[in-house]
């Protein structure tokens, strides 16, 4: 579904990812995780465009998107949400919802239609109480699942997440699991770059190590477990 | 060795953003003249608590002292200038050096604080012997060294404000092995020759081992295991922590 | 339902506008109006991207000059009908408004802002050193005949400076109404999350530059047959750009009745003050106006008058 | 005869580039380094010019002296300036584009302020050496220019060993890369940058006197100052003092060889033109943050 090959980014000199091949199937669940400043976040900016790499192919659904802009990705059904979460302040969390319905879904706001889709997404994400409240009034851990709610508005068939079980006590974050289990079943591709290791481990299909830009290791959580460069990584040697 | 005083106190800290609480009551101490080591995976908030520290993340509640000769200094609230002036000096996550300054400018950066400055030309003196390397480069800009040498500058950036306390976050993180064995061996220096306090958090258990004298594991902002040297050198323990989590 | 009463309200102004004069006779009202008027429609036209994109033009004299120029240059020395050069100042203008566009709104805001001042001077420039256009001494334009319905061409002016806030106005409803609107407010919020969003971020920026430039351009059209003599020091005056960006701020930026609001209040005052008072004064109470505005009241008049309504509103519900 | 022509516009284009470098360094301080878009800048360099006229009217005394005299009172209306902005704007948390509110207001009413105390009209300065041409090999070079120059290269070297040989110089340019990381060097990042803009308006004062030396000032002479300052900021790259020397050099230049070949009407076209060029291509100097 998405090819990446020899993604390479430099910023102002310093090495953020050196010649990443990284490849997604069609309803994949894929961790990519990492220890911090490992590139990352830098990996999927690249996916949905919002960062140009410097070298490398990108191709998904076997079109070339190396130079496509980023809203016209969301609209080829990549979503993304943010590390730290990114609101659209001046409005609130309907509306928040509703710009991707008319973006990218091209829905119209004309009838109740579309603020009930959002309504429905909200509710998805456990959000519906606090649809008419402005992102201010929310916490860090709200805005996150707002950032879920939004991403799952464009109707994604590759689901980026940078981070969304961050913060979230172990309930929290199972009942979170949950619901990109269920999406998942519905044929959507989720790539998760997540540091809690239990809950990466235990949803993703695939895992993908990145240490200093480099991609170290790939395979099962079970093979990436034992992995002795993976421990190299993690725990030193 | 470690002396039994105690430089720092740290007492049921609690600290998040935004709503999200990553620290859930954190209390430990960090004896004087030693290395004190905080291992644990990331997004486990020793970042945060390190952080807290330093004075850029505000606590919630709880409280962290700093020991100066019998008087205490509360950390907890006080502005990040304020707390390098108190003696406290973090290297920061990600080293946050001036990568369009050059290595000495960064240096002298470090020297801002009024009892520094002073002290800037025997100190730059002592971080060229420290580090050799920085002495060569020192006209370089710093965004343009390799990952260890943006390190040890970092280090040294810290050490220019003559600290008591020198909290260090995750020093080893992404560089080599070979560059790693060499910054423990130096932070080890730090303290037996310089006789620095030393709070550093580190996810490279063997080799942070090799040179702490105490040890802390934190998981999802709690710490669940303190111990000495010895007892954190157990691999399969922490391995427990780190990938079962 | 509201939105199917939109038109009405259009036509109904529209006819208002039109009707006004023939019963209403009192030469310094229209005189005055006119301009109020005009700073209504440019303010309007101003908060298109200012307002909804957040990106703000420091430039609305020089889209109002091509205008003016253009408009003056086609039916003085070509004789081309008014109607037909009034368009296309306001496509003259639309191009300049693709040509900064181009130039900085990939940007980040900031850096607009600047383009704009020097797009100022620039087409100033051109002015000045283009013969047929005058140069420093200036353009006479010859009068057209008053219309038959209408006692005189200040009567006609006013009439079509009415319908073009009308529609100026009945545009920039639309617009925060829109995808067109809400895509701007998006990208105005955040950019980096409007494109992942699916928002085409430059392309809005690009559309309502150039649609914001269109009816500058337009506006400055008419405003060489109210004045009867145009230079480029007074056209291309940073006054204007600054009046406008005052009345809007002040009026409540990004809501379509803010630069209503605030160019009507204001433009009022500047015309009641300048019978008494120097224009050079009159500019000094705007900025002061606005920095004061810009310290306490961010929201503007608007802010103010929904923060009362609203303080009302939810005392009856008790 | 056509070659001098050229050779001697280029020399005096050089000399009006120190000219342009002095007043612009100040912006590239508050806009380049501290991120402030003070498009009010070139209102104070006029407002220096006119407390410049008072003080060597007053005293008789040069007008680059005047203009040195200033630095002291104008840093301290740099302070002020700052306080204010950081109070309203910055604290609300609004970004530099707020800010321009404040600085587009300023300038107006600025301009308003000169215009009702010195008049419209053009005031002027007669000094010994106002129409005095000193020649130089083949080039014959006004006086004030070669003055304003030497100034102007003065006040760059001054500001760029303050940048990069002080304390504070230094934390004003650390401040531009990372603001937290000079608080985790015990500098308090609002003090650093209410010193930047004090420096910033400074220059203002002393680039004054270089504007009364040159020539008739008036009130509204900052409005031909505008897209001057901001093409040679972002032609030399934000925040790069010696940026600035070279932008103005290229400035000055471009401008005199424009009056050769099209006319003396097109120089204030000349940086427009360039402003907009440079935007448009974006080279690294001026890219997104």
């Amino acid at each position: 579904m998405l090819d990446a090959k020899g993604v390479t980014k430099n910023f102002g000199g310093v090495r953020a990812l050196s010649d990443v091949d990284f490849r997604v199937e069609k309803g994949e669940r894929l961790g990519l995780i990492g220890p911090n400043g490992s590139g990352k976040t830098t990996l999927l900016s690249i996916i949905a465009g919002t960062i140009r790499t410097d070298k490398g192919r990108l191709a998904y659904k076997g079109r070339d998107i190396t130079r496509v802009s980023p809203h016209k990705r969301a609209k080829l059904g990549i979503g993304r949400t943010f590390q730290i979460p990114k609101p659209l302040s001046s409005m609130t969390l309907l509306d928040n919802v509703i710009v991707p319905l008319v973006f990218i879904r091209g829905l119209h706001n004309k009838d109740g239609e579309t603020s009930d889709v959002a309504l429905e997404l909200l509710q998805q994400v456990g959000l519906s109480a606090k649809a008419s409240l402005r992102p201010k009034q929310l916490t860090q851990l709200e805005l996150r699942e707002m950032e879920l709610a939004r991403a799952l508005a464009g109707k994604p068939e590759l689901l980026l997440l940078d981070e969304v079980l961050a913060g979230l006590t172990s309930g929290e974050a199972d009942d979170v699991v949950e619901l990109l289990r269920g999406l998942n079943g519905r044929g959507i591709a989720i790539v998760m770059v997540e540091h809690i290791m239990r809950a990466v481990m235990g949803f993703s299909q695939r895992i993908v190590v990145l240490d200093f830009g480099v991609k170290i290791a790939e395979g099962d959580p079970e093979e990436i477990s034992n992995d002795p460069e993976v421990l190299k990584a993690y725990i030193g040697e | 060795m470690a002396s039994n005083q105690s430089v720092l106190s740290i007492e049921n800290l609690q600290a998040g953003y935004g709503g999200v609480r990553v620290l859930h009551g954190v209390s430990m101490t960090v004896k004087e003249r030693s290395v004190t080591v905080l291992l644990g995976t990331n997004g486990n908030g020793k970042s945060t608590l390190l952080k807290c520290l330093a004075g850029l993340v505000t606590p919630d509640a709880g409280s962290a002292k700093l020991s100066d000769d019998g008087a205490g200094v509360e950390l907890a609230g006080m502005h990040p200038y304020e707390i390098v002036e108190a003696g406290v000096s973090l290297v920061p996550d990600g080293r946050r050096l001036f990568p369009l300054l050059t290595v000495e400018e960064n240096l002298l950066m470090g020297a801002f604080k009024k009892s520094a400055r002073k002290r800037h030309k025997e100190n730059l003196k002592s971080m060229g012997e420290l580090f050799p390397v920085l002495r060569e480069r020192k006209g370089q800009l710093a965004g343009t060294l390799s990952g260890g040498e943006q390190q040890m500058l970092a280090i040294a950036r810290a050490l220019m404000s003559n600290p008591k306390l020198l909290l260090i976050d995750e020093p080893s993180l992404g560089l080599a092995p070979i560059v790693i064995t060499k910054l423990m061996s130096t932070i080890k220096e730090l303290r037996d020759k310089y006789g620095l306090t030393i709070l550093m958090t580190e996810q490279n258990l063997p080799q942070a081992a090799k040179i702490a004298d105490w040890g802390y594991i934190m998981v999802h902002g709690k710490i669940v295991f303190a111990g000495d040297a010895q007892q954190i050198h157990d691999n399969e323990l922490v391995r427990r922590y780190y990938l079962v989590g | 339902m509201k939105r199917n009463l939109a038109p009405m309200y259009l036509l109904v102004s529209l006819a208002f506008g039109a009707i006004l004069p023939v019963f209403y006779k009192q030469p310094y009202f229209y005189f005055a109006s006119y301009i109020v008027l005009q700073y209504v429609a440019l303010s309007v036209a101003w908060n298109l991207l200012g307002g909804y994109g957040g990106y703000l033009n420091f430039g609305t004299s020089a889209f109002f000059g091509v205008g003016a120029y253009v408009s003056a240059y086609l039916f003085n020395s070509l004789g081309i009908p008014e109607v037909i050069a009034i368009l296309a100042a306001g496509a003259v203008s639309a191009l300049f408004g693709v040509l900064i566009g181009y130039s900085s709104l990939r940007l980040r805001g900031v850096y607009f802002a600047i383009a704009t001042l020097a797009a100022t001077t620039l087409v100033q420039s051109i002015v000045l050193n283009t013969p047929a256009l005058g140069s420093a001494v200036g353009l006479y334009i010859r009068f057209p005949a008053a219309p038959a319905i209408y006692g005189n061409l200040i009567e006609l002016l006013f009439v079509a400076m009415f319908g073009i806030s009308v529609v100026s106005i009945g545009l920039s409803y639309w617009i925060e109404n829109s995808w067109i609107g809400r895509g701007l407010m998006a990208l105005r919020d955040d950019e980096q999350a409007a494109e992942t969003l699916g928002v085409p971020t430059f392309r809005l920026k690009l559309y309502a530059n150039v649609l914001s430039g269109f009816l500058m351009g337009v506006v400055g059209s008419l405003y060489p047959l109210y004045i009867g003599y145009i230079e480029p020091y007074s056209i291309f005056d940073l006054g204007i750009s600054f009046n406008v960006f005052v009345m809007t701020f002040i009026g409540g930026i990004g809501t379509w009745q803010g630069p209503i609001i605030g160019a009507l209040v204001l433009g009022s005052i500047q015309q009641a003050a300048s019978v008494t008072v120097t224009s050079q004064y009159n500019l000094a109470v705007v900025a002061a106006a606005m920095l004061v505005f810009g310290i306490f009241s961010p929201g503007g008049l608007k802010g103010i008058f929904s923060r009362l309504f609203g303080k009302r509103s939810t005392g009856t519900v008790n | 005869m056509a070659l001098d022509l050229l050779l001697e516009s280029i020399a005096t284009g050089l000399l009006i580039g120190g000219f342009y470098a002095a007043l612009s360094v100040g912006l590239t301080i508050s806009f380049g380094l501290i991120d402030i878009a003070n498009v009010a800048h070139p209102a104070f360099i006029i407002l220096g010019a006119y407390f410049a006229l008072a003080l060597s009217q007053t005293f008789g005394i040069d007008p680059i002296i005047a203009g040195l005299l200033l630095v002291a009172p104008f840093y301290v209306i740099g302070n002020a300036l700052y306080l204010f902005y950081s109070n309203t704007f910055e604290r609300r948390g609004e970004s530099s584009l707020a800010g321009l509110v404040l600085f587009f207001g300023l300038l107006i009413l600025l301009e308003v302020g000169m215009a009702t105390q010195f008049g419209v009209g053009l005031k002027a300065l007669y000094s010994a050496y106002g129409s005095v041409a000193v020649s130089f090999g083949p080039l014959l070079l006004p006086l004030r220019f070669v003055y304003s120059f030497v100034a102007g290269v003065a006040a760059v070297i001054a500001l760029e060993l303050f940048l990069s040989r002080t304390f504070r110089g230094r934390a004003i340019r650390a401040v531009a890369q990372d603001a937290q990381a000079v608080s985790l060097m015990g500098a308090k990042p609002e003090t650093i940058r209410l010193i930047a803009m004090g420096v910033s308006i400074a220059t203002a004062g002393l680039a004054g006197g270089l504007v009364l030396a040159v020539g008739p000032i008036s009130p509204y002479q900052d409005r031909l100052l505008i897209g001057r300052v901001f093409a040679v900021v972002v032609l030399g790259g934000s925040g790069s003092v010696v940026g600035a020397l070279l932008g103005g050099i290229v400035l000055g230049i471009s401008e005199n060889i424009a009056t050769i070949y099209l006319g003396a009407g097109w120089s204030l076209a000349v940086s427009a033109v360039i402003l907009l060029l440079v935007l448009a291509l974006r080279p690294s100097g001026i890219l997104r943050r």
